[in-house]
């Protein structure tokens, strides 16, 4: 069992958790997390340049890494673990957004032990999520990834976090059970009449024995239960008063990370497991993604908070992800993961620029704010760079992920989704008036309030945390092919065939 | 006559056996050795436990008299899950059995709650409706005495008066329709009235037998609407009481009932009671978490929420096979653990200070860390949270059910899943009170009692493990296997 | 070629951005501007380099008897959409795009060197950013070549957006003024808003031909065919084909292939500040005034008018899509000549005159036609692109010259200052002169022709853009007298007298009116035309003269002379003239002055309509109805628990009596439903 | 005429009822024991015609009244012993007074 | 056919029987009331006399009669103070208790009486000898009672405990 990497991703985060349940004062935690998390980014890369490697030597199989433990025998039930381009890619952004986020929460009151012991729990439930192929595994960590959020948001959070925390909880909560029947449902259907029912993801594609009926009803449900996550319209609401609430670090985390839970749900579980039934229903949720792309966009230009402009944006680009997921072409689902690579830096970015401003300035309303360029340039310039990456300035994350996306939609043969790219295409205009608004209020014009002339400019581990993110975001929009290229091979070896697509 | 038959019934003889000594220890020590009568009776029950997993009792499939009575692992198996739980009451009640108010009750406490423990081995091994009532009413009635404990509590007298008064009640309803089953059957041993059940063609005196049957026996599961007793009973007995009703009764009521309805009703399952239980399932979680909601009584809280767990143990009836019964035993395996973490903060908590309301917990964190631990823990187990156990028994409760295959049972479960949200809201205040709310904490800091401490860590053990840890739940789904119910 | 050369084109303004933008705060001033100045200068020289090559050196692979050929110096794969549908970023060498790269270096070499004077103030002080407003300035000018050699629509698409960043940025250069921060937002807003169209346009050009390349949509001609249009006969085919069999062939009255063209169309109109969408523009001029010689006068805002020349074969397959280039173009040229007439701030009249310029561009472009004298419109309009962007970027660098001195943007503030600073005097009328299309300045030779295309394709164009030719003169020389006429200057007390500025601005002025005097004479005809075929058997100095349509120069040189001296007699001196001729059109000057409200219908679509009935109530809608229906959820269940909690009330034959029916309804419903 | 076995059933269904309506109306807690009793009484009647009528062969259902009535007694023990305690306690037997816990 | 002196036994038994259970439940006064039940019992016994089980009928006169209606009095003297004798009834709560005694009686007298095998007479059968019933009370084979009676001892053990303890003073 050990003798497979993947399991790595699991046990590091545990043996910090034990790391922090030992330390003793602050400065054991951050060596802890600060380590433990480095040792993720590593792991993250080896395992990139050796699953590059393994490709470049021919290996064609769907999923490398393959390993499988027997848990609940009798059900079938393992711990099976596997990759792919995509995963791998999640668990890159997954290791630099704790990274980051560990630095950005560097003087964390109260409690430091306890924000990180959940932080981390948190974290393994995230990467427990994008190593498993068993629907059990993958359902029990995506829920292990959700439950911390409350105790996140409700303890080290602001404004009204009990009520948000509360919220959030139960939103997710309420998608995951719509989750857990999908889940139990095409467990049922995961064998031909007789067969050995399983839970392996790629056992059951194999099998390909969930028939159509089913795979209506189970659709809905599985894509649903990830959607809410996913921040898809009007199972969104959660998103906003989350994560204005939430401290920086989880904010980060989940904007960053646990979002693309959603995204790479919806995608591995219900159209790779479904596909006719995607085929048949996606017109149903594209509208509604469509929806969430524009709406959130539009709602993001009378906020007033930072955070929660920055979550309505989320709602509007994570809405994109689904939306290009269920284009079913392999242009647009490139497009959706590196869209979901993108934003989750991006956003991670933001939130924890907010939550420095925040931290200086004591209030997240822009209209209190101003000229901060003044005062904190290099926070401000940071800032700037994520908002324009956010609008999908080329060169930064979000243009190729983005265009990936349109260019991809836009191939679909049918009208409709042609004429719902378009739509969805307006966001773009949107995004640039909702980013401008706070950038010049923000950061721009005079100084509003006359305290903030004494605040100061980012310290060394923020500067740090944002630094890390925005060579991510700049690597991606330099050098797109290479992510492209990573994450296409997947949809080429596995998804050719089953959906029928070039 | 062959009282050698006697001998199959292992597991009750020993625990008479364990009752016999303990009621002459307690009966006949001199005053000055009384005061180890706890520590005596945890030791013999632990033994007593610790024998009924012994590989020398064997995987024998046993039936005595003539088949009134029978025996097989999984029987020995659902005991011994209520070995461990009642070992685990015994030791979280130590510190309040020997509190200068209940020291010179604690005896009877012992005994009685011995001899209820033996009215659930009957229900669970009974083949007969006689001996069933039997042992449906010696886990009642003597529980009315206990809850009736705490003299210098009004409550306890109240709720005393309730659950005694109800219970007999239920029990004559209950045996109304046994006296309809004995018209229709001829006979009150399970296999003859199954057989006569299966050729009979299905009749409005059966159905109203089945009723009051099930009547019966939801009132012991509190399944609504038979559970109005359950929230006073729950609040007024004692805690270590309220403990016992609500993780170790409710445990075996649920196992006889399965027994029951698949034994003995097991041929109109699809006619008659799927029905009837699906619609108790919806109301029993639906109105059980509704009222939990806003309570502010930790006890009676509690009581809401085991009412609504009942109502997920008894999807693993409605599946009617080999895995829903597995999932159902494992369920209250680790329902034993959650609930009995749970109280065991409560009841460390009432024993210092008399508190037992939700406010009082408010900022528990900051003085108690490891008892609001332990409650969160038991809390999350409760609302099914990985990967804590709550979450396995809840995944595979369903999975059983779901096994079954209708489309009407997805949309039980679905009405199932969206009630645990409901649930999850209401075990997240307590996890709010304890770490969010900003008050100051009401409870000052305290060490708890050692045998409180070794209840927790053995009930956290539990939440922490049985899931994990599979062989559990694999070792149950093979007895289930075996049982040859369905 | 090597590519080397083209590589670093690009390469050098991209590492002056990065390294000033990185370490900028670290350097002093002087070091970060000559770092800027000699990084462009070095571009600068590889450009003309380059250029030489292309046009003069003969190569096979530039040239091909008398046609010039499109070459791919190098081309490398950037992101892969499909198999045909990729990204590249490459360099493409061809004579537009060879043009663009003299002018854009020269024009961003001498702003450089400009701007060392001019961020300064009158004691020596750098203005606060003076190494950001260089790494800027980099960035931009390594956007715009970036966009010019583009070899595929995305890549242009790319550099698009990259400009319009830039662009942005520069605009806000000033970001602590609340007019500079809300400038720069509309101007990217606005071009946004373009560019989405562009977007689509090339969603959907894509789509239907299956690749990005320009090379694949309008192919270099084949050696011997003496094709009508660039494309080869097959790709031509095959285009049209494509788009005519396609399942949509015909959407909302035009061809799809109209209408992607017309959606590209309007990303240019954003970026050149085409009527509906030029509203940026004006306000753009609170950058500094260097940025807007560059950016707003020379080179970004004829992105738009680059766009349409380089798609121009496909253009020419729907003609539709032309004629409306041609009304977009000469409503606009209109419009802003006539709001140019009144303003008073001479930026802005500057930047209404750009617009008028680049609307010339694009209806000398709408009007070619390959029958008419060998497509000159074509020609005319990349002429009047190289000519417009140098006397314009003299024009605006006199401007901020004058800015610089007199501390205002007014010319109320300025009058009469010829005495005071004679060389940016000179300059401005060299500069007004080649615009205005006195012979021999640049902007006579190009006007004309675009004239003289206009003339081959209707009358009614040609009379309508003469007219605006005319305009253009007179408020060209009304600005010049204004400024430098019209009255003594005043100068304020403790104030010194306006002078001229240092050498590292007046430098640069020199140099374009030198440029701007002798530009007219470059026989454009045989380095740019529609087909890379020369026009010309023969060049000389002279060959434009040579060439021209004496009937129609005539003509517009008295137009513009009458203008200019229409124009003597009412603004040289302080005179009531200019009064009573506002009197006499009231209602058109007050239009006129506040262009023709443009901003205020654009404020009230976008906060009353936008602002106020979109966003608002979908925000207002997502909290109370999306989410108050959540909350709804939890409060309905709040309630429900509140309503039955009369079931638990206390009372023991209560609970008995709800045991009872509970079980007797349990039994009586069973037996209904099955018996 | 037949005396059948309903002949038997019914009284023994009013007795029932009975029995029901007492548990729900009377205050005083021993009335309501009472009532309780007729309600055991009932299905003991129950019991035995259906054994006597239908079964004459066995004696199950005499068996079952027999065990029915030792633990009818014990539970009455049981609960007189409960409510002279809560009467102690309160100094009165009025179920209606018992309402302290509720909703 | 039966015996006409059965016929009137039988009438007058259950006339007494559905009497006295309604003055039971209705009686004003506690002591009455246990006093209408011991005349219940008393023909309750009297059904199992006729039906020919006679030990049952002695249990019956012996356990409950003699025991518990005893037991009833006693602690109806223990509680009773003056003037809760007479207990006035809401009239909500008797449309209650009368509307669940109805559907009770409807519910489970229809599911009586559309059963067949209700209208059978009684088959001829001899008296029941103690010998036999001995034999089944102490028997360990089929329809023979050995393990419900140590069970029910045990049952009654507890109860005395349980008894004891909530009696006891303290």
């Amino acid at each position: 069992m050990f003798s497979n990497v993947l399991i790595y991703f699991v046990v590091i985060p545990l043996i910090m958790l034990l790391g922090l349940a030992l330390s003793r004062n602050m400065k054991q935690i951050r060596t802890v997390a600060v380590v433990g998390s480095s040792a993720l980014i590593a792991l993250s890369v080896w395992l990139l340049v050796d699953y590059l490697q393994l490709r470049a030597a021919g290996e064609t199989a769907e999923m490398l890494y393959v390993g499988s433990w027997a848990w609940f025998k009798p059900l079938n039930i393992n711990l099976a673990v596997g990759v792919d381009g995509i995963s791998i890619a999640m668990l890159l952004l997954s290791s630099i957004i704790v990274f980051a986020g560990s630095f950005a929460s560097w003087k964390i009151e109260p409690l430091p032990r306890q924000f990180f012991l959940w932080l981390i729990l948190l974290s393994v439930g995230v990467f427990g999520f994008f190593i498993s192929i068993d629907l059990f595994t993958m359902f029990m960590f995506y829920e292990v990834a959700l439950i911390p959020m409350y105790l996140l948001i409700g303890v080290w959070g602001s404004g009204n976090k009990e009520y948000s925390a509360m919220k959030l909880t139960l939103m997710l909560m309420g998608g995951s059970a719509f989750l857990m029947l999908g889940i139990i449902g095409i467990y049922y259907h995961s064998a031909p009449e007789g067969g050995q029912l399983t839970m392996n993801l790629l056992e059951i594609s194999r099998n390909a024995s969930i028939d159509k009926g089913w795979q209506y009803f189970l659709f809905p449900m599985t894509f649903v239960g990830f959607g809410v996550l996913g921040a898809m319209f009007p199972f969104h609401t959660w998103s906003p008063d989350g994560h204005a609430s939430a401290p920086t670090a989880v904010s980060m985390l989940h904007a960053g990370v646990l979002m693309k839970l959603g995204g790479y749900g919806c995608f591995r579980v219900a159209i790779y497991l479904m596909p006719e039934a995607a085929n048949d229903l996606a017109w149903i949720f594209l509208i509604l993604t469509g929806i969430s792309v524009v709406y959130g966009a539009f709602s993001a230009c009378v906020q007033t908070d930072l955070k929660y402009i920055n979550a309505y944006s989320s709602v509007s680009h994570c809405g994109l992800v689904l939306f290009a997921i269920l284009m079913l072409n392999t242009t647009a689902m490139t497009g959706a993961i590196m869209q979901m690579l993108s934003h989750g830096l991006m956003t991670a970015l933001f939130f924890a620029l907010i939550g420095m401003i925040y931290g200086r300035t004591h209030t997240r309303d822009i209209r209190q704010m101003g000229g901060l360029m003044k005062i904190m340039p290099f926070l401000a310039v940071c800032y700037v760079i994520a908002g324009m990456a956010s609008l999908g300035l080329p060169g930064l994350s979000g243009f190729v992920a983005e265009m990936t996306i349109f260019v991809g939609s836009f191939q679909h043969t049918d009208m409709f989704h042609r004429v719902f790219t378009i739509v969805a295409c307006c966001s773009i205009v949107i995004t640039a008036v909702y980013i401008l608004r706070v950038v010049g209020k923000l950061l721009f014009g005079p100084v509003q309030d006359e305290h903030h002339r004494t605040l100061t400019d980012a310290t060394w581990w923020e500067r740090l945390s944002t630094i890390t993110l925005i060579i991510c975001v700049a690597a991606i929009g330099c050098f797109p092919n290479f992510f492209s290229d990573l994450i296409k091979f997947t949809f080429n070896t596995s998804f050719a065939q089953l959906l029928g697509m070039n | 006559m062959d009282y050698s038959q006697f001998l199959a019934m292992k597991q009750e003889i020993g625990l008479l056996v364990v009752f016999l000594l303990v009621f002459l220890y307690d009966t006949f020590m001199p005053r000055r050795s009384q005061g180890g009568l706890s520590v005596f009776t945890i030791i013999l029950f632990a033994v007593f436990t610790v024998w009924g997993f012994m590989p020398c009792m064997g995987s024998c499939a046993d039936s005595a008299f003539a088949g009134m009575y029978v025996t097989s692992p999984v029987m020995m198996a659902i005991k011994g899950i209520l070995n461990v739980g009642v070992l685990i009451v015994l030791i979280q009640a130590n510190k309040w059995a020997n509190s200068e108010i209940q020291i010179m009750r604690r005896g009877e406490f012992y005994e009685l709650l011995l001899v209820t423990l033996f009215g659930m081995y009957l229900m669970i091994s009974a083949r007969h409706f006689l001996l069933f009532v039997i042992g449906l009413e010696a886990a009642s009635l003597p529980l009315a005495a206990m809850v009736a404990f705490d003299k210098n509590h009004y409550e306890s007298h109240e709720a005393a008066v309730k659950y005694i008064l109800t219970a007999v009640f239920s029990s004559a309803i209950f045996m109304m329709g046994l006296s309809f089953v004995y018209g229709l059957t001829g006979s009150l041993y399970f296999s003859t009235i199954a057989s006569v059940v299966a050729l009979e063609e299905t009749s409005a005196m059966l159905i109203v037998a089945l009723a009051f049957v099930v009547a019966g026996v939801g009132f012991k599961l509190s399944l609504v609407p038979f559970h109005l007793w359950t929230a006073d009973v729950y609040q007024g007995a004692p805690t270590s009481v309220t403990s016992y009703l609500s993780v170790i009764s409710k445990g075996a009521a649920a196992f006889a009932f399965l027994v029951i309805l698949t034994q003995v009703f097991g041929a109109v399952y699809s006619d008659i009671w799927e029905w009837m239980l699906y619609a108790l399932v919806i109301l029993t979680i639906t109105v059980g978490n509704l009222f939990a909601l806003r309570q502010t009584n930790m006890k009676r809280f509690l009581a809401f929420s085991s009412i609504s767990q009942a109502g997920y143990i008894m999807l693993g009836v409605v599946a009617c096979n080999a895995m829903g019964m597995a999932s159902l035993m494992y369920y209250i395996l680790v329902y034993v653990f959650s609930n009995l973490a749970a109280f065991g903060v409560i009841q460390a908590i009432e024993n210092k200070t008399g508190k037992v309301g939700m406010a009082d917990y408010n900022g528990l964190h900051k003085t108690n860390p490891w008892l609001s631990f332990t409650m969160m823990l038991a809390m999350f187990s409760l609302a099914g949270i990985p990967p804590f156990a709550g979450f396995f028994s809840k995944f595979f409760i369903f999975t059983g059910a779901i096994a079954q295959g209708s489309i009407a049972i997805y949309v039980l479960v679905l009405i199932a899943l969206i009630n645990t949200i409901v649930s999850l809201f209401y075990y997240l205040l307590v996890v709010k009170a304890m770490y969010i709310n900003p008050e100051q904490p009401v409870v000052g800091a305290f060490r708890s009692a050692c045998s409180e401490r070794i209840g927790m860590w053995i009930c956290v053990a539990g939440i922490i493990g049985l899931g994990i840890v599979s062989c559990f739940y694999d070792h149950l789904l093979e007895l289930s296997g075996t049982f040859g119910l369905f | 070629m090597d590519p080397i050369i083209p590589i670093l084109i690009l390469a050098i303004p991209l590492c002056m951005f990065l390294v000033l933008g990185l370490f900028g705060n670290k350097m002093s001033h002087p070091i970060a501007g000559i770092l800027g100045t000699a990084g462009m200068g070095v571009t600068m020289v590889l450009a003309y380099i380059t250029a030489f090559t292309y046009f003069f050196s003969g190569a096979p692979q530039f040239i091909d008897g008398d046609v010039h050929l499109q070459n791919i110096v190098f081309n490398q794969d950037w992101l892969q959409f499909t198999d045909s549908l990729v990204i590249r970023l490459g360099f493409l060498l061809d004579p537009i795009s060879a043009l663009m790269l003299v002018v854009i270096t020269t024009i961003s070499f001498m702003v450089h060197l400009y701007s060392n004077g001019y961020m300064r103030d009158h004691h020596g002080v750098w203005e606060t950013g003076f190494q950001r407003f260089y790494a800027f300035l980099s960035l931009f000018s390594f956007s715009m070549l970036g966009l010019v050699v583009a070899t595929n629509i995305f890549q242009m698409y790319i550099f698009w957006e990259l400009v319009g960043a830039s662009s942005y940025l520069l605009i806000g250069f000033y970001y602590t003024k609340p007019s500079a921060v809300s400038a720069s937002k509309k101007a990217f807003i606005v071009t946004r808003f373009a560019d989405l169209g562009f977007l689509i346009g090339i969603l959907i050009l894509s789509f239907y031909t299956g690749t990005f390349n320009f090379t694949d949509l309008t192919s270099a001609p084949v050696a011997g065919m003496d094709g009508v249009y660039q494309v080869s006969g097959e790709t031509a085919a095959g285009i049209r084909n494509i788009f005519q069999t396609s399942a949509a062939p015909i959407f909302m009255g035009g061809s799809v292939m109209t209408w992607a063209l017309v959606l590209i169309f309007m990303g240019g109109m954003g970026k050149s500040a085409m009527l509906p969408l030029h509203i940026w523009l004006p306000d753009a001029m609170e950058g500094p005034t260097p940025v807007s010689a560059l950016i707003h006068a020379a080179t970004m805002v004829v992105a738009g008018v680059y766009l349409v020349a380089r798609l121009f074969p496909l253009y020419l397959m729907e003609v539709t899509s032309l004629d409306i280039i041609v009304v977009v173009g000469a409503l606009t040229a209109l419009y802003a000549a006539i709001v140019a007439c009144t303003q008073v701030d001479i930026k802005r009249v500057l930047a209404f005159s750009t617009i008028s310029q680049i609307a010339f561009m694009m209806v000398s472009l709408g009007v070619a036609r390959p029958e008419f004298h060998h497509g000159i419109g074509y020609m005319a309009g990349m002429f009047h692109l190289f000519t417009h962007a140098m006397f314009k970027a003299l024009l605006f660098l006199c401007a901020g010259a004058l800015i610089h001195a007199i501390g205002s943007n007014d010319y109320t503030d300025m009058h009469g200052l010829r005495k005071y600073m004679p060389v940016t005097h000179i300059t401005f009328l060299i500069g007004c002169l080649a615009i205005a299309g006195i012979i021999p300045f640049a902007g006579f030779f190009s006007k004309d022709e675009i004239l003289t295309a206009c003339f081959g394709n209707s009358m009614v164009w040609y009379i309508w853009m003469s007219f605006v030719a005319g305009l253009t003169a007179f408020y060209m020389f009304r600005l010049y007298y204004l400024i430098f006429w019209w009255k003594e200057h005043k100068i304020h007390e403790g104030h010194h007298a306006p002078h001229d500025q240092p050498w590292t601005m007046t430098l640069p002025l020199v140099v374009l009116a030198a440029i701007s005097c002798v530009a007219g004479f470059v026989p454009f005809g045989n380095l740019v035309t529609w087909n890379g075929h020369n026009m010309f058997d023969h060049v000389s100095f002279l060959t434009n003269l040579e060439n021209l349509d004496w009937s129609v120069a005539v003509i517009s040189l008295l137009v513009a002379v009458a203008a200019i001296a229409l124009a003597t007699v009412m603004y040289k001196k302080e005179n009531p003239m200019p009064e009573r001729m506002r009197r006499l059109m009231p209602n058109l000057w007050r239009w006129s002055r506040n262009r023709f409200y443009w901003d205020e219908l654009y404020m009230f679509i976008t906060h009353k309509i936008i602002f106020n009935l979109i966003c608002r109530p979908i925000a207002w809608f997502d909290r109370h109805i999306i989410d108050g229906s959540m909350d709804g959820m939890a409060y309905l269940a709040q309630r429900a628990s509140y309503a039955i909690r009369g079931l638990q009330s206390g009372n023991i034959q209560m609970y008995v009596w709800v045991y009872l029916i509970g079980a007797l309804l349990l039994g009586a419903v069973t037996v209904i439903c099955l018996i | 005429m037949e005396i059948t076995l309903l002949y038997y059933l019914i009284p023994s269904l009013i007795m029932f009822c009975c029995g029901v309506y007492g548990f729900l109306t009377r205050k005083n807690m021993i009335a309501i024991l009472i009532s309780l009793e007729l309600m055991l009484n009932a299905v003991d009647i129950n019991f035995v015609v259906f054994n006597r009528f239908l079964f004459p062969g066995q004696m199950e259902g005499m068996f079952f009244t027999l065990f029915a009535i030792a633990i009818a007694a014990a539970e009455t023990a049981l609960a007189i012993a409960i409510i002279i305690n809560v009467f102690r306690a309160v100094k009165g037997i009025d179920v209606r007074d018992l309402t302290k816990m509720k909703f | 056919m039966e015996s006409v002196g059965s016929i009137i036994m039988y009438f007058i038994i259950a006339v007494a029987i559905i009497v006295f259970s309604v003055l039971t439940v209705t009686t004003r006064k506690i002591l009455r009331s246990a006093t209408y039940l011991l005349f219940t019992l008393f023909a309750t016994a009297a059904v199992y006399f006729m039906m020919d089980y006679e030990f049952l009928g002695a249990v019956q006169i012996a356990v409950y009669a003699g025991g518990i209606v005893v037991l009833f009095v006693f602690s109806i003297l223990l509680t009773s103070r003056p003037g809760d004798n007479t207990e006035k009834l809401a009239s909500r709560r008797r449309v209650l208790g009368l509307t669940a005694a109805v559907a009770m009686l409807l519910v489970a007298g229809y599911s009586l009486v559309s059963r067949c095998s209700m209208f059978v007479s009684r088959p001829e059968m001899g008296e029941i000898d103690m010998q036999q019933v001995g034999t089944a009370l102490m028997g360990t084979g089929y329809g023979q009672y050995l393990l419900p009676f140590e069970a029910i001892s045990v049952l009654l053990l507890a109860c005395i405990i349980g008894g004891i303890v909530v009696a006891r003073k303290r």
